[in-house]
């Protein structure tokens, strides 16, 4: 017989705890990956269009990054909204500092990175992103923690990255890093925050920020990977999130083209080109570091497709339902969950099997987060 | 014997250091036990050797730069004893 | 002036949580590193003089592998002992299953294996390793938890990898491979669970199994790290836990030589041996890879070392306190917990700059485990 489901209650551990952003509903769904359940809805978030999540070391407090620049701090435990202060008229994501005491968000609109208080949501500074020559504020992308309170991000409209030092922070310090390529759209911080990468829209190619060797500066990677092919137009931007490194080689979704580029992180040139189902929008690999899944824009949003690492081929193409916007490991990687936008519903698949385990109703499911990202570097 | 303040060193080794192989209870680990039971039956010298020398081709070690061999022959007439409580 | 800190309380997160075997007192302190302190104390576990520990998924609890045999399950909420069963008469260490529903008991005596249901502590299976031959049942070293609910494990006598698969926990098959070196005396999985690697005691070198490649057997690697040097007598046996790889290398404790062997990730080969000021016991890369911290075994218990990997050189060498048995990064690596048995204490220290944080009163600390290890394979 079927192992009883424990009643849920309030006293619970929080390392299995994750939500399921509701983009339409401006909601949150509070989820447990344990027993894959549904644990209860927080609503009042404003506009979800785009929402991103961290997490407080202890695994407790959710930090959601809404598009109308709300920033909301919610009780994963008691499931309500312990604060909430709207930042920005336009907001993306954000990120949460190595100690876990700095939140920081960054923005379209106005531009430009603050950082609160992780406790109160206290505004602690702002920094900018104005160019005074221009009067025009960079969007911010790609904000990603690196190690000793430090944050990398790049800016959008001036393609540049910046990296911040929050160590004391009311008073952050940053270095610049300018023309480093054109419109960077999103970054990650790599190799538990070695290398800060960003892609490019507006170019071939990435930027490569090696942490270790500040004074190298940026280094142009991967030009030319479309082989001089004319883009694809862009449905749906593709995303630099997760993992993207394995087995001493890094994947990356294409801009404008099928496929996911792989290469080789000791010298950082291009390995292979995997052809994929569509324009990749999150190439992520799995924790055990086996294989990398891939998800697509628009009209292969219905598609997900998983690469071997050793052998470098795609050995799953699944059709699981409309809408597949984002997805999420459990932190072992034995099983994913999947969200589906347009069927109203989450997936969570058998990573070795691909056997679908369980479905999980979701209104307009998108961004999954699930709190084991509170103790990693750089997501 | 090996004055008393050296005595209780001793103890303090065989529990924490030697204790990190054999256990702290000397009931055995990665070592055999030390108990009074385990060494009844063997012969004093062997057991003042091998503490002092080791035993090759097992990871005990010679402690002979560390111990006497007063104050080895002490341990193993402790160890055939049996070892007051912890703390004492 | 300071935020006054609001009362600990048992509703709290559960990521930022650990525990520290009191090793004499048969107790274990239940600690957070959010704010660096201890929440209370939980007696009646037995001989703890060798303890280690793993979490359950969610973080809530902890099953803790004591040297008496005694698996005890330990809720760290409520800081009361769930349940406890005596497994084995003389206990080494354990591991627990990808999807954290199996609990694996290492054991010194009678040796073997054994499974146990994680919610439950029910026995579910054994492992024999008693060799038919001889009569003998080899001491289990390395437990190490791989992807797919499997186990990897070494064998000391009998000079064996064995690997596990525990997806029918009531009935696992093992894999073996015998004849891999003499006398390993502990593993673990690095590159998470790709790779398995068992320490030589009798031999210079390390076995090494590629669970990508299972084919292709066990490897033997790094033989002769020696150099046909004699070895020193060994007074406290290395550990192989802890990230062991970053940069494309991996560290390795050398057995009888004062020094830390570091190897290519790729090709396997010694890079360079790092002289270091005694015998290592754990050499574990700290979460951002920058650097790996070193302790050893006596005399030279109460000396710290700081390897920087990108140029392998020791960058600091401390001496905290006398008897340091173990150490244990927060999960983003910004401190490191370090257990001082003969002072009764636990240190707490900046890896940056190296500046002691705090000090924790604790009897006769040794191991120090946060459930961050909840959400990683293999350690």
């Amino acid at each position: 017989p079927a192992t009883p489901v424990p009643p849920p209650s309030v006293l619970r551990g929080t390392g299995d705890l994750g939500l399921i952003i509701e983009r339409a509903t401006g909601s949150v769904q509070i989820v447990e990956h344990s027993g894959d359940s549904a644990l209860g809805r927080v609503t009042g978030l404003g506009d979800l269009s785009h929402a991103a999540a961290v997490f407080s070391r202890d695994g407790r407090y959710a930090y959601v990054f809404g598009r109308d620049g709300g920033l909301t701090k919610i009780d994963l435990l008691t499931r309500v909204i312990v604060k909430r202060v709207i930042q920005a008229g336009n907001s993306i994501g954000g990120a949460i500092s190595t100690d876990g005491r700095i939140v920081a968000a960054q923005n379209y609109e106005p531009g430009g990175v603050k950082l609160f208080d992780a406790d109160t949501l206290e505004l602690l500074s702002e920094v900018s992103t104005k160019d005074e020559a221009t009067g025009t504020a960079s969007k911010v992308v790609g904000l990603a923690d690196l190690p000793g309170n430090r944050f990398a991000f790049s800016l959008f409209e001036a393609g540049a990255i910046w990296v911040m030092d929050a160590s004391d922070p009311r008073a952050p310090k940053v270095t610049q890093y300018p023309n480093i390529g054109k419109q960077p759209y999103d970054g990650l911080g790599s190799m538990n925050g070695r290398y800060y990468i960003a892609g490019l829209y507006g170019e071939d190619g990435l930027a490569l920020l090696d942490l270790w060797k500040p004074e190298q500066g940026v280094r142009r990677i991967l030009n030319g990977y479309g082989r001089g092919a004319d883009p694809l137009p862009v449905y749906k931007m593709p995303h630099l999130r997760g993992w993207a490194v394995s087995d001493g080689r890094a994947f990356f979704p294409a801009i404008g083209h099928n496929s996911v580029v792989v290469a080789d992180t000791q010298t950082w040139k291009e390995v292979t080109q995997v052809p994929v189902a569509g324009q990749p929008v999150f190439a992520m690999v799995s924790p055990d570091g086996r294989r990398v899944w891939v998800n697509f824009a628009f009209p292969n949003n219905d598609t997900v497709q998983v690469i071997d690492v050793p052998t470098l081929a795609v050995v799953q193409t699944m059709k699981p339902c409309k809408g597949v916007l984002h997805f999420e490991f459990a932190p072992r990687g034995e099983e994913v969950w999947l969200s589906c936008r347009d069927e109203n519903r989450v997936e969570v698949y058998d990573t070795q099997t691909f056997v679908r385990k369980t479905t999980l109703p979701a209104d307009s499911p998108s961004g999954i987060f699930f709190t084991w990202r509170a103790a990693r570097i750089g997501l | 014997d090996p004055v008393p303040a050296r005595q209780q060193q001793l103890l303090h080794l065989l529990r924490d250091d030697c204790g990190a192989c054999h256990g702290m209870t000397l009931k055995g680990g990665l070592g055999l036990p030390l108990t009074p039971e385990a060494l009844r039956d063997k012969d004093d010298a062997g057991l003042l050797h091998t503490i002092l020398d080791g035993r090759p081709g097992t990871p005990m070690p010679p402690w002979r730069p560390f111990l006497s061999e007063d104050e080895a022959r002490w341990l193993v007439s402790q160890l055939k004893r049996g070892l007051p409580a912890p703390g004492k």
